[in-house]
């Protein structure tokens, strides 16, 4: 089926994404708004653009009738959902498919086995792909759990199965917080994603975060497009990505890159997704599928020369994988420096107001991913993602020093942004070498 | 406070209001005058307004006209198709001239098989009707505007 | 305090406020407004004022402050460096609170070994003296503040 | 010698684009400005800044007492005079050269001799580079240049040999003409450029206008940089650049690379240098040499993955070139627009004002260099380049969809721009196909 008529259910950066990929494909693009977003740069240059709601997103980007709605009056192809909101929702991919509208992502079934994080664990564990220590069958009871954290040792993650974003997730020191917690994980989760099922999974004090990024199409075939390192993270927010790692050695990235491959055909993959692995020292562990473009997705872009929206929308309309994976080759380096609207003086609190001057950094190895703009209000309702600053090189330290140069020109006045933590990351000795982890950002910001 | 009082109060800032209103119409950047009653000088164009021009600009929306006072607008509560009658057909709810209760239904906008009536919630008398029927409406897009009755009208 | 006049007072600032409120509605930069009972000015910050803040908060050049009207800076004619003598050991041409002739000689900018001469144009009394002897100047960089000294001053 | 501090005698885009490369060099940049150019980028993100003069480009950026005496002052290893200004001044070289301060760009015998085109062209003609027919000596009397336009046969150009940038040219179509022309051309040169040494080339009706980047150390190492095409002119101004060409094969290609090279070392070419040729229909003719960096190099740094202005500052050091030609490939396809404030509707004529509001585009294979930004004045006193959008990508075709949907991203509002005329070239049928000429724009713009 060819895609001529696309309709964007996201807002801010990554609806401009889709907007731009969808101009310079020559399809019509409609994007959905929110009373609240009225005068963003995605409305004002999709080919099309509809209110769907108040600014709550509940009430506009959540609301899957009112989208629903758009798209068959409008008689779209296809739904891009980008990430966040409905992008992982298998009933929204349910609805878009009962009414014949392609959804850009995983079919709904997929997504529905990729919600139960402890099913795809066992999944990985049958294929041979390193898991955490733990269990893969929810834990029955208390003394089921015990006896797994016993067996792998103390800390552990007592995780909610439907869990996801860094949520449902408590880290457990000793058998007698554990038999205290496990009543109330249950209960937890239980409430907050309508399962009690709990897994154990060991605790790494000291983990990198490193993803595979991968494109499968619906024909079983699967290529990856490299890593992506995104260790340097606040509160499970990830603020600064690269691509590809200093984590691992050549070999052993080739190894990761084939396991998440390997992953995607045992789930029956398909469109774009990212498997997120920790890395302990040389180890690496499965943990769990973003089936959903990711914020990150432009270093993946910059260091293989691949258009990821485009490849998605490719795929959707059922069109074969244009390359091979001896064709993908992942060159160079590249970073992404997440410009949020935070106060780095109050607890990166977000913040808002109206955007006075905008003035954003260019040149040679920069790419600039934003919908502000100088004059625009900047709502308090939604994420605080103001844009994403990109920069590429021959190599990771070409990189800093791009990045240091393009810290130095944005200048956004009129609300608060974390420019200033970007550039003590960029001037840190450790995250020059690349010695850096999870709890990297700690130094910063705690 | 006394009636006239009220009245001279009220078209002083009324007065105020227009003079800005004639300036913006014109383009004016400064403006200043001098009467006997009052003195007045204004700059005008700050970025908002740039800002608010580049996505006119921009995009190729349609846009509203701003509307007086003593009328109001009913909005779609939905995106959807708008009915003004209950059934093909059949008459239309309301035309322009007609004087409606707060509660009384306006027309239908139709979203996924699910009519949803819509009513003005004031009364008043209906001025203009925007989308055409089986027109799609988004959320929050004008249907109709109407003169706004109060009961206690002197 | 009477209840008429607490009315009157809310009166008022009520009638400020939705003055305010009308001239943010159209974007004013500048308002003043003179009547019998009132007389109002405002400024709001326009996109000029942050354009040149940004030049301020992205650069850490030196910046200078206001001159009030009766006084006057002079400035260097060129890149150069700024001596207070004619030669090393020497008096210097002024001191603070000398008064000078329009043609008197202030300093000395030395550029390219050439000893270009400044003096201030007009009569006044010297107040400020902003280089070292010695540094290096820019051209238009602020060497003197002077008080301008009317020969018809009564 | 190492460069530590550089001093900057340029302005607008180009100043900034040499702070940034200083940035990411570790070098102290300073740049000089006019009381005019006080609130723009350059002087905001340099290191230092001098102000060196009034507004007129005489007293500021071509004052070069003023802009040695800063450099004196500041001691300053080297001086980037940009283009354009003092760029190619000999005798304002051989003054740095006198006050051992670095110029960065040939030696100024190098730009005597290049500055005489009549000799430039004798020297390709010994070395066997293709020059257009006619005369190489300066031309004796108004007999012999009858004689050498019999030869070749009409149209001719009678060109002053130290004329440039388009100036001191004749185009003359027949004999009586020719009588007409000489003396009053021989007096015009002798008023406008010192010498009225005259000589005839061949007149070519609808060339294309292809350029080779070149690359010299002092150790007479020379590499080339791929091509340009810049047949999108208006009177002689370039407007839309790109790399490589469609107006030659692979293999012409490689030859008149070959040829350039030739001639540089020829001419003891050093620096960064543009050598410029004529081309008609299979053939190529060198016309001149550029002895500075161009407007349009971005489109050979997206294709060859190069920093250009780096190089420039690394070869100016003392280093030997870093790569050798087999290292170098032109890869994909870029395009450079130049955002220029003329307005369209009155003959292209420049337009002042306060840019009150500025949106740039972003996103992938979008380069931006410009020194604007939302509330800034921009003068009528320089030349009318608000900035460069470039873009780039695997193929033309490419180049041109994301050059179509960016220009529906930029947003200039206070100043009138050329942004309409690129839109329509952009969607020329003919341009998309690559039929391009010198004469090009005429459609549009006449």
């Amino acid at each position: 089926m060819k895609i001529k008529k696309l309709l964007i259910a996201n807002r801010g950066e990554i609806a401009l994404r889709i907007v731009r990929a969808c101009k310079e494909m020559g399809i019509h693009s409609i994007v959905t708004y929110s009373v609240e977003d009225r005068n963003t740069l995605p409305v004002m240059l999709a080919d099309e653009a509809v209110c769907i709601g108040k600014g709550s997103p509940q009430d506009s980007y959540l609301n899957s009738a009112q989208i629903i709605s758009a798209a068959t009056l409008l008689n779209v192809d296809a739904i891009h959902p980008g990430y966040g909101f409905l992008s992982e929702n298998a009933a929204f991919a349910r609805i878009c498919e009962d009414y014949k509208i392609k959804f850009i992502g995983p079919r709904a079934d997929v997504l529905e086995k990729i919600k139960d994080k402890a099913h795809v664990r066992s999944i990985a564990k049958k294929l041979g792909v390193p898991i955490l220590p733990g269990n893969v069958t929810p834990l029955k009871s208390v003394a089921e759990a015990r006896k797994t954290a016993k067996e792998i040792g103390y800390p552990i993650m007592l995780k909610a199965a439907q869990g996801g974003g860094g949520r449902g997730i408590r880290i457990i020191n000793q058998e007698d917080e554990l038999i205290e917690q496990f009543p109330l994980a249950q209960q937890e989760a239980k409430v907050s994603f309508g399962s009690d099922n709990l897994y154990i999974e060991k605790y790494l004090e000291n983990p990198r975060h490193v993803e595979v990024q991968v494109l499968a199409d619906e024909y079983g075939n699967v290529v990856h497009l490299g890593v992506r390192e995104c260790s340097i993270q606040r509160r499970h927010q990830k603020i600064l990505e690269e691509a590809p790692t200093m984590a691992l050695s050549k070999e052993k990235i080739e190894k990761l890159e084939e396991d998440a491959v390997r992953l995607a055909k045992g789930i029956n993959y398909t469109n774009a997704g990212t498997f997120e692995f920790l890395v302990d020292k040389d180890n690496y562990y499965f943990m769990e599928v973003n089936a959903r473009i990711q914020v990150e997705h432009p270093v993946t872009e910059q260091t293989t020369g691949i258009d990821l929206i485009k490849e998605q929308i490719n795929v959707a309309s059922g069109k074969k994988l244009s390359y091979k994976q001896k064709d993908i080759v992942q060159k160079g380096w590249a970073m992404e420096f997440r410009i949020n609207a935070e106060d780095p003086e109050n607890n990166f609190r977000p913040s808002a107001g109206r955007a006075e001057l905008v003035i954003f950094p260019g040149g040679r190895g920069v790419r600039v991913d934003s919908h502000i703009y100088s004059g625009q209000e900047i709502s308090h309702i939604y994420d605080s993602l103001l844009g994403k600053l990109i920069v590429f090189g021959k190599s990771r330290e070409e990189c800093i020093k791009i990045g240091k140069r393009a810290m130095d020109e944005i200048f956004i006045k009129g609300v608060k942004t974390n420019i200033s933590l970007h550039k003590k990351i960029l001037n840190d000795k450790d995250f020059q070498k690349g010695n850096i982890s999870t709890n990297f950002l700690k130094r910063f910001t705690e | 406070m006394s009636k006239e009082k009220q009245a001279a109060k009220k078209s002083i800032t009324e007065e105020i209001e227009r003079i800005i209103e004639i300036a913006k119409k014109n383009n004016l950047e400064e403006f200043s005058l001098k009467t006997e009653r009052l003195e007045i000088s204004f700059k005008s164009r700050g970025c908002k307004e740039i800002a608010v021009q580049a996505s006119q600009d921009l995009s190729n929306k349609k846009k509203e006209d701003t509307t007086p006072s003593t009328h109001f607008i009913v909005r779609s509560p939905l995106v959807g198709v708008f009915y003004r009658s209950p059934s093909p057909g059949a008459p239309p709810f309301v035309e322009i001239g007609d004087i409606v209760e707060p509660n009384q239904t306006l027309c239908i906008v139709e979203a996924m098989k699910v009519m949803n009536e819509v009513s003005a919630g004031k009364g008043g008398r209906i001025l203009k009707i925007f989308p055409e029927n089986g027109e799609m409406v988004e959320f929050d897009e004008p249907l109709f505007e109407l003169e706004l009755l109060k009961e206690d009208e002197d």
